[in-house]
């Protein structure tokens, strides 16, 4: 149950970490539809997390944060914004904030396909609850992966300026890429005890989709080392980049001045 | 004369102009300016909860404000939809917009500056745009017609979800009910001035209301709302911040003071306390999305190009 | 008392939130030359809020937040850090951040002509405390008028594109100038008790010196209209807007998530 | 060959270079190097701590960091001044550091995740900074080592900064103290491969301790760094990470653990956590304020043709 709790804290932390910087977009997107549809996928991404994260304190309520006592918070809220920026389990790749809609672009297109292929497997979890987050899950992210390879393709054939631009988001977005396909102990665990994936195991086929879109858009892959992890962890120990602990700043700040409050 | 005679049947009949029909040109401008101000309030209203988004406390409120959000972009797109079948593009009225030239709802000039005033704007602020907006869904046009069926649907859930915020915060700590108070008697007064000036100085509502375009005056939509929200505050529990504020019963109605119109004339000529905070926010939005926008044109023009060389050969 | 305490803390909070604004250009800014200038701007401010700050805790102990007992929190942090938002008592002048240097250059001509106008009166302040602080402020913010007047020459008259920049910055930053001249009633009564400036006073000369700066530069000033109150309040009613709450968000999550921590 | 006689003369009585002096290209081009690496790392190491500037804890703790990061600009300045003495540019250099061509300190690519990391940086990363520049005020080339005192003497005044914070945390609360402990956990093994790799790993030192650029080997630093933090260490009442560290009667020394070098030439390949964020930024505030130094320029241009024009009338 510990492991299981840890892993549906993974995924649900990639969702809600996501979903926040997705959200951001929100009446500053280049036109309306994308307002709209990047609001979608924030949604979209915001409810997998309130899944997962309910999962999580169901399988091991010890992963919660305790409150004050009379705290009418619920656990998902408890985990949300009551965790520091160690207790998250989430890949890096998910954390800075973009300069543009063209690392954005570039971002979504490499987390969707990743995701979109745990996901796949995820649906056939000896956890039920686990399998139907991830059935319900499969046809959003197949969704977010399209949106993102069509303005992948129309960016790179775009304009000088699109491809440019999409290019140095890309350059910014792959060095991350090679954390998600690090197996952690407990994605390990979870693999072996039959209710998670190995993301090892889904190293190959997102390279060949990632590759499909690529090349397609007539885009080589950036020239990038990727980026190490910090001492022997990463964003799944709790390792994180700089930019979470500004984010998490921001997002847990009225949630923490009222410990007691009801919303 | 023959395409007013029957243009003026229509209104008559309480029928609706559909984009096809022919239109006194003064209508059409009017419904133009009309439409085009009630997409931009949509667009503009995007900002002030927008504020709140990434701080929302709670997972559940998250997800309501970020669906509400995007609720209102959508409303701005129909609202668009509706006035390009008038012949006028959304890039243009854009353009308008973000250079100060067409006006939007003077309620978004206000800031946010507490969670509870995504409460507030849900049921004060939604509910007084849902008093003038409900008569609209009968207008005379058919395409802002339809829009404002939709449009009101969706805000009357809207109004719901931020009466039931503001009255879970009246169930939380003593902190949270004087924030949700400390909200309302800031947006008490503006939400009063959306229904435009007084009757008195209102000169365009005559016009309006024989094409069909309006049905209410201003202050019969005021006093419904005022009568409306009256019995919604003492459910919650918070006081409107107005002490004129009692039951006439000879009337039939709450009689209540009138907020302070200088102010509301100084902030639709552009000195309220976000005018220019809001333009900017979306200029920028807008001029940092240009080069995506110039980016999708080309590939389609490519596109087409490709398909046409194709079917050429 | 009172007012000698609210008084202080308004000029105080209006350096405090300058000085966090222009600590952002921090490793931030278009040269080393101006890094080092604009941290040295926000040194000299933060050292005024502090004073201000103090001798605002000293005049009247009860504007300063009650913290947990125990805490070793000084009233100057208390003050900074644990306000909400509406406690502020700065002109809205100071709060946005700001999108490029353009803006920076308008708003801090625009600022330090205001506050050097009012430091020079304040030198002769009956409050020998301010009087002292007045006059130690005045030989700094002199400096920061003159760097942001040399800036904004050199913006008008250097290429097409930071002319345009500039006056782009200049019309955002226009409409915040009415209230700073907007005399409060904590501003009359320190004019009329002695130790404080009425800044409707200092309104022609600011407007002199700004038009100077103008008008060698060949700029004209913004068509635009001023930002009004909101309701009856503005700034120094604690009447903000936006951007302090988000500002404080960050500034404050530290020293909130620490009410007994020693820095 | 008379010339290279005067230059090792020169040398050979610790006397120094000046700029005007004859010296051999390669002993120029070393020099040019490792003074770029050194600004660089001053330019890039403001990152790190600056990412704190706007969370400081207190005002007192906000101006200290702030002066800091302040200093480090300011090295960074004469270090490039001490290049152009050399010939070469800070634009050149500047876009060598934006492209990856040249490097600067790896200990910056680890990032920073709590406040305890601004004192961590200053007891630890300035430390072992100090171990490696005091010998450099004595080095050969005069600009270099006239900047490397004005450095030193700052620096050393951060590193007590920095002990000081930490100290006064640890006599905070329970979760301060836990957050200096993670804090050193995470940069104690970086600082100590600040040295460089083992001496025997370090084909160049020889060469620069022959030309009197460097003073010390890697190794002999890294025990002075080790035997100095010990007792620092049980001041403050923290562990330092490393099981083999003991107390060594008869060498006088302590023994110590070597750090993960695997990990050290990964990180100076380009791998480490923030190599990628650290270029990225610099590259995008280069960039973002192209536009004020042009305009500086085209300004500067304008008034001189102006006084030329005024001089030849």
């Amino acid at each position: 149950p510990a492991a299981l709790a840890t892993y549906c804290l993974m995924l649900g932390d990639d969702a809600l970490v996501y979903s926040h910087r997705l959200s951001q977009w929100t009446s500053n997107a280049p036109d309306l539809e994308d307002d709209i549809a990047l609001a979608n996928i924030a949604l979209d991404l915001l409810g997998q997390a309130r899944l997962l994260l309910a999962r999580a304190a169901a399988a091991d309520p010890s992963v919660v944060p305790v409150l004050p006592e009379g705290s009418p918070v619920p656990p998902e809220d408890a985990l949300a914004f009551f965790r520091d920026d160690a207790g998250f389990r989430n890949v890096r790749l998910v954390e800075p904030e973009d300069a543009d809609f063209g690392v954005t672009v570039a971002r979504l297109l490499v987390f969707a396909t990743y995701r979109l292929a745990l996901l796949e497997r995820l649906r056939s979890s000896d956890d039920t609850v686990l399998a139907a987050i991830a059935a319900k899950g499969v046809k959003e992210v197949a969704y977010h992966r399209d949106y993102a390879a069509r303005w992948f393709l129309t960016l790179a054939q775009g304009t000088e300026e699109s491809r440019r631009r999409l290019l140095a988001g890309l350059a910014l977005v792959w060095p991350l890429r090679a954390e998600l396909f690090d197996t952690h102990p407990v994605e390990a665990a979870a693999a072996g005890q039959g209710f998670g994936v190995d993301p090892a195991m889904v190293v190959d086929e997102v390279d060949v989709l990632l590759e499909q879109v690529l090349s397609v858009s007539g885009v080589e892959r950036p020239d990038v080392r990727p980026t190490g992890p910090l001492g022997r962890g990463a964003g799944r120990d709790g390792r994180h980049t700089e930019a979470l602990g500004r984010m998490l700043a921001e997002m847990q700040v009225v949630a923490r001045a009222h410990p007691l409050g009801r919303w | 004369a023959e395409l007013l005679a029957a243009f003026d049947a229509t209104i008559a009949r309480h029928d609706r102009i559909e984009p096809r029909d022919w239109m006194p040109e003064k209508y059409r401008s009017t419904l133009v300016r009309q439409i085009a101000q009630h997409a931009h309030s949509e667009i503009i209203g995007m900002q002030p909860e927008g504020n709140w988004i990434t701080r929302a406390p709670s997972l559940r409120r998250k997800a309501i404000l970020l669906a509400k959000v995007q609720d209102e972009a959508g409303h701005g797109l129909y609202l668009y939809s509706a006035c390009e079948t008038l012949g006028v593009s959304r890039q243009e009225l854009t353009l308008k917009l973000v250079e100060g030239r067409q006006k939007y709802s003077s309620i978004f000039n206000y800031p946010t500056l507490s969670y509870a005033d995504v409460g507030t704007i849900g049921w004060l602020v939604d509910g007084a745009a849902i008093c003038n907006q409900v008569p609209l869904c009968r207008t005379s046009y058919g395409p802002y017609g339809r829009a404002m069926i939709r449009v009101c649907k969706e805000e009357s859930f809207h109004q719901r979800q931020g009466f039931e915020l503001l009255s879970t915060m009246m169930r939380g700590t003593d902190e949270q009910r004087a924030m949700v108070q400390e909200s309302v008697d800031r947006f008490w007064w503006p939400a009063l001035m959306m229904f435009g000036p007084p009757d008195d100085d209102s000169p365009n509502t005559e016009q309006s209301m024989a094409w069909g375009i309006k049905r209410d005056t201003n202050d019969e939509l005021r006093q419904k709302f005022v009568d409306m929200s009256v019995p919604q505050a003492e459910a919650l529990g918070v006081t409107l911040p107005d002490d004129g504020l009692v039951w006439n019963a000879e009337r039939g109605h709450h009689d209540f003071s009138q907020p302070d119109w200088d102010e509301f004339y100084a902030v639709v000529k552009g000195s309220g306390p976000c005018n220019a905070q809001r333009i900017a926010h979306r200029r920028r939005a807008h001029e940092d999305g240009a080069w995506v926008r110039d980016a999708a044109t080309a590939f389609a023009r490519r596109q087409q190009e490709t398909v046409q060389r194709g079917s050429a050969s």
